[in-house]
């Protein structure tokens, strides 16, 4: 674990994710956080010289529960060491916003917001980003209806049979 | 001098013939330039240009006419009506006076007035009150935008090209072009002026909107300018009145630096229009070989570079002439 | 922050106005939709609209299987198909951990720099169109057109190439390919000088792109820029370098960066010298490309990744192309986040422009080398 | 600012020299309905059905690898197992066009590699459903003789499996009780094709 990984940690409501509970490929170091952290966070890595590189917005409920998921992933340029902060959010999503730190996250924030209905708390001027402003319902949610069901083919998946090597 | 005038007289059959005579010669002008264009530029790009419609596809662009003339004329409904008509006849207008004063050879003028410089240059700022009412009355912000370039540019460029002028009207002491032209029998003018003549065809080129001035119509960034919202043969006008505008600064490039019609051999009248003609092909190869230059850039140029360059010039010719 | 419009314009200065440059306008490649606050042709504010050419290849990826979701990845950005589908390709394999035959990663690297150069040459084009030369911008495609015919040749498509597959590529190349790409490499070589004689020394040209548009190394940090926009600014740094994937550690080239902090021109110059570079990599892979089969011997029928995460990031044309890929282990993806450089670019603008002019506009939007469709994905 | 103005004026004029230089060059382009280019060996478009030459014919056997794979879901195959035959033959391949993305998963996937790109290219159409092709209508009028031959064929070739099996099984079962006399094994021979 590397000198920033230590303070990362160190924050309160950040830990390190377990590496055998998690499998982050191709991201260094991983952990999880309570949202309430990530200013703290981001201003560490902004201080560290590391840039935003996305704000990924996912769709974990199943019966079993589970919420949104925002990943934050950090990197610097010139080498590449990925720090990937996992905040698990709760259906009626809200988060604080990075804006103020990383400009970047603008966009981010918004399309998190537009397809996946977090609300970025703070954020100047949470617009949609890609839908129609007048648009209802946040495409990317895994339960969202397209307007036309007619149009929505869902694949197909393969047999079971078909398994093996090819 | 075998007046060229003296055939249609002063009188208003006279006239009328002349003003058929010069609008045939705008419409077949421009549509054999405009065929030129195309042609160079598909060279300049290794490209075939029209091919399709008679022989070269020399009848392309008549079946453009012809289509431009049956297409609707669409009149948006936000623009202001009145200056929105009349801004395509006011572009088109002034050229056809301005025609009648060029000089094609010993003798063959509409009208040689003494002053025909003076009144080539006053005729050739109007059509910038066409461009404005066209920008204007289209009450769309490109072409507002457009129209706002047009008369920023043009009015500087005048200025240029008018200090680029006096030179000459020193040397030779007369403001006619017919004298003017004739005073070169022995030499053309480019000779001894040779920065005014380059003066001149820069300032001239931007008079005439041509890349890489053509900043207002700037396609890539205000759509197409000041015609933004005119279809139809509308359009075709501002296109023709282009054309023709390219003709007359070409000409006058000729009478004033190129000796005219004067040459060894061919007819005088052959050797008028294959200088002009040579004139329009070298600003068809600017354009499709410069970038445009940006609005601002373009007026400190002229402003910074062609005046001061003029001005020395002027001092530096009538110097040599006093002594 | 950045400066953020209000909606309504504000009628009560006259002085200003609003501008909407495009959806269709001729220089926003695309459908792209800027408002711009104006004062007479100086900028006060812009704010770019996007999501018109939106066409939910996330939303997509969620509801196909991994293979499936391979012709949409050329898609992403066709001007450089190759180098996404490729992406996509490398970015499953280093999930499922599946080793790639030399020969089909050395084969991929040919047409993956090929298809650079083909880029950077529509970029060339279309900036110089942008400013008003047309002229270039048919010599750039002119030359695209070979790359094109010669990608063809061995993929069968001319623009979304679907020519790599989980383990490998469809079809191997041949001696004629190999000829002509040399070919290629030696007659661009010469007409790169053409381009630099008709462009990069154009007095008009300079004057347009220098100092115009400076994206400088303050807006790298707070924007993660990436690409030849990032070069340009004077960092060297090319994911083909620090994190060498698919074999590009076995060539040798230089990172160009910008001279002059990240103006126009300096976008130009490093993207001039890249396609030296990508000609540098080209020959080098030619002289060695080994024999052996295309396609790795044990591939599985079904991809599933294991549950997780997945990052994977490749240096596209324009700039650092991540895919975020999250797996439940079964053979749908949870989310497949596609993190393109043009997006990331394209968020500057309303730092960037204003200050500048109407005509800068144009120039910067062109100079960062936008693709619409990239940015909406 | 004099020697400035000099420079510039000479790259300007080095620009019209590239331009002048190439304005004498052959056209690169080509005269599209006179002229037309040779597609490229690889050329991808709408698939067809290869004609096999051991079968006479197609050799789609409606395995349906091809349906499911597809992204663009523009497949539909449906097949019929004839009298007699083992193998299915497919009754029915219609691709819709308008919505194919030429990716070539399909090609990847058939298992008799009896799919195949045609050589088309300038196919126009004035609605959605001038693109749906039915890729059989080559093979309808001799299917009823290429289900004959394939019939006998296959008759033959079963015929010859279960002799070869046979034979085998006699030189199987003469070698063990060869071996091991009285040590009766059941021979599980049956053919499991």
């Amino acid at each position: 674990m590397t000198e920033l990984a230590g303070r990362v940690t160190s924050l309160d409501g950040i830990s390190a994710a377990d590496d055998d509970a998690v499998l982050a490929n191709g991201c260094q170091h991983v952990y999880h956080s309570q949202s309430s952290a990530i200013r703290d966070a981001a201003r560490l890595f902004r201080d560290s010289d590391y840039h935003l590189e996305h704000i990924t917005c996912l769709d974990l409920r199943s019966d079993e529960g589970g919420g949104l998921r925002l990943s934050y992933q950090f990197n610097v340029h010139g080498t590449s060491d990925r720090h990937l902060l996992l905040v698990d959010l709760a259906p009626d999503a809200h988060a604080p916003t990075i804006v103020d730190i990383f400009r970047g996250a603008d966009w981010y924030e918004r399309e998190a917001f537009d397809m996946h209905g977090v609300v970025i708390d703070d954020h100047p001027d949470l617009r949609r980003l890609l839908m129609p402003e007048d648009y209802t319902g946040h495409p990317l949610l895994k339960d969202f209806a397209d307007a036309d069901p007619e149009r929505h083919i869902m694949a197909a998946p393969m047999s079971e049979e078909d398994e093996g090597d090819g | 001098m075998t007046d060229f005038p003296q055939i249609f007289g002063g009188h208003w059959p006279g006239v009328l013939a002349a003003t058929v005579a010069i609008m045939g010669f705008i419409t077949v002008n421009a549509l054999m330039l405009i065929w030129l264009e195309r042609k160079v530029s598909a060279r300049i790009q290794r490209r075939y240009g029209p091919t399709e419609v008679g022989p070269f596809g020399l009848l392309q662009t008549l079946m453009d006419v012809v289509k431009l003339i049956g297409k609707e004329l669409v009149t948006p409904d936000h623009v202001h009506r009145p200056l929105y008509l009349i801004a395509p006849v006011l572009v088109f207008a002034p050229l056809l006076a301005l025609l009648s004063l060029i000089p094609i050879d010993e003798g063959w003028i509409f009208h040689d007035y003494d002053i025909a410089l003076v009144l080539l240059l006053a005729f050739s700022s109007l059509n910038i009150i066409g461009i404005f009412a066209a920008g204007w009355g289209s009450n769309n912000k490109y072409a507002l935008l457009g129209a706002v370039r047009a008369v920023a540019q043009n009015i500087s460029y005048e200025i240029p090209l008018l200090l680029a002028v006096i030179p000459i009207v020193i040397m030779t002491r007369s403001l006619s072009l017919h004298e003017i032209a004739s005073a070169q029998a022995a030499y053309p003018f480019i000779l001894v002026q040779p920065l005014a003549a380059i003066i001149y065809f820069i300032a001239g080129t931007a008079e005439t909107n041509r890349a890489p001035f053509d900043i207002p119509e700037a396609e890539s960034e205000l759509v197409a300018g000041f015609h933004t919202e005119y279809s139809g043969m509308r359009f075709g006008v501002f296109f023709l009145a282009e054309f023709t505008h390219m003709v007359i600064i070409c000409s006058v490039a000729t009478i004033l630096f190129l000796g005219g019609w004067h040459g060894p051999l061919l007819p005088g009248w052959l050797w008028f229009f294959l200088k002009v003609y040579g004139l329009i092909l070298v600003m068809m190869w600017f354009r499709w070989t410069f970038p445009r230059l940006r609005f601002d850039q373009l007026m400190s140029f002229a402003w910074m570079i062609l005046v001061p360059l003029a001005l020395v010039n002027l001092l530096v010719t009538t110097v040599v002439l006093k002594l | 922050m950045a400066e953020t419009m209000e909606l309504v314009p504000d009628a009560t200065d006259p002085k200003t106005y609003y501008l909407n440059m495009g959806p269709q306008h001729p220089s926003t490649h695309g459908v792209l939709r800027i408002r711009l606050h104006l004062e007479g042709e100086r900028i006060l504010g812009a704010d770019p609209i996007i999501g018109y050419g939106h066409r939910a290849h996330e939303k997509m990826a969620e509801n196909r299987d991994y293979l499936q979701f391979l012709p949409n990845s050329s898609r992403v950005d066709y001007l450089s198909g190759m180098i996404y589908n490729l992406a996509y390709c490398q970015a499953i394999e280093h999930a499922i951990e599946l080793d790639v035959p030399e020969r089909a990663e050395v084969i991929r690297i040919i047409c993956g720099e090929l298809n650079r150069i083909s880029s950077h040459l529509l970029w060339l084009g279309t900036f110089v169109l942008d400013l008003g030369g047309f002229t270039p911008f048919l010599y750039g495609f002119d030359d695209r057109e070979k790359i094109l015919d010669i990608l063809d040749s061995i993929t069968g498509s001319r623009l979304t190439y679907c020519y790599g597959r989980f383990g490998g590529v469809t079809m191997d190349v041949d001696d004629e390919f190999l000829r002509r790409t040399s070919d290629f490499c030696d007659y661009f070589k010469r007409r790169l000088g053409e381009f630099d004689e008709l462009v990069t020394d154009n007095v008009i040209y300079q004057q347009r792109t220098k100092d115009v548009g400076v994206i400088s190394s303050d807006l790298i940090q707070d924007y993660a820029l990436s690409g030849p926009v990032l070069r340009a600014a004077g960092v060297a740094h090319d994911v083909r370098k620090t994190e060498p994937y698919g074999g590009y550690d076995r060539f040798d080239f230089d990172v160009p960066v910008g001279q002059r902090g990240g103006d126009c021109f300096d976008r130009h110059t490093v993207r001039m010298e890249e396609m030296r570079q990508s000609l540098r990599i080209i020959d080098q892979a030619l002289a060695c490309l080994p024999d052996g089969p295309i396609m790795a011997a044990k591939v599985p029928k079904r991809i599933r990744p294991p549950a997780g995460d997945h990052y994977f990031a490749v240096e596209s044309a324009r700039g650092h192309f991540g895919m975020f890929i999250t797996s439940d282990g079964t053979d749908i993806p949870v989310r497949h986040k596609l993190r393109t450089p043009s997006f990331v670019n394209v968020s500057t603008m309303p730092v960037v422009l204003p200050g500048t002019m109407l005509a800068d506009t144009v120039a910067i939007l062109g100079s960062i080398d936008i693709v619409v469709p990239e940015i909406d994905r | 600012m004099l020697k400035q103005t000099l420079t510039g004026a000479r790259s300007l004029l080095t620009g019209m020299k590239v331009t002048f230089k190439n304005a004498f060059k052959k056209p690169v382009t080509s005269q599209y309905p006179r002229e037309r280019i040779e597609m490229s060996q690889a050329y991808r478009n709408v698939i067809v059905l290869v004609e096999k030459e051991d079968v006479g014919s197609h050799d789609c056997i409606d395995c349906g690898m091809c349906e499911r794979v597809c992204p663009s879901f523009c497949i539909k195959v449906e097949g019929e197992r004839p009298e007699g035959m083992k193998r299915k033959r497919a009754t029915r391949f219609e691709v819709d066009f308008a919505l194919c993305s030429e990716c070539g998963l399909c090609l990847d996937v058939c298992p008799t590699d009896t799919l195949g790109y045609s050589r088309e290219f300038d196919q126009a159409g004035y609605g959605r459903n001038d693109f749906l092709y039915d890729l059989l209508i080559p093979y309808r009028d001799r299917e009823e003789t290429v289900r004959d031959t394939l019939r006998a064929a296959e008759a033959e070739a079963a015929a010859a499996k279960k002799a070869a099996v046979a034979k085998k099984a006699a030189a199987k079962k003469a070698a063990e009780e060869k071996d091991a006399a009285g040590d009766e094994a059941p021979g599980g021979d049956g053919d499991d094709s």
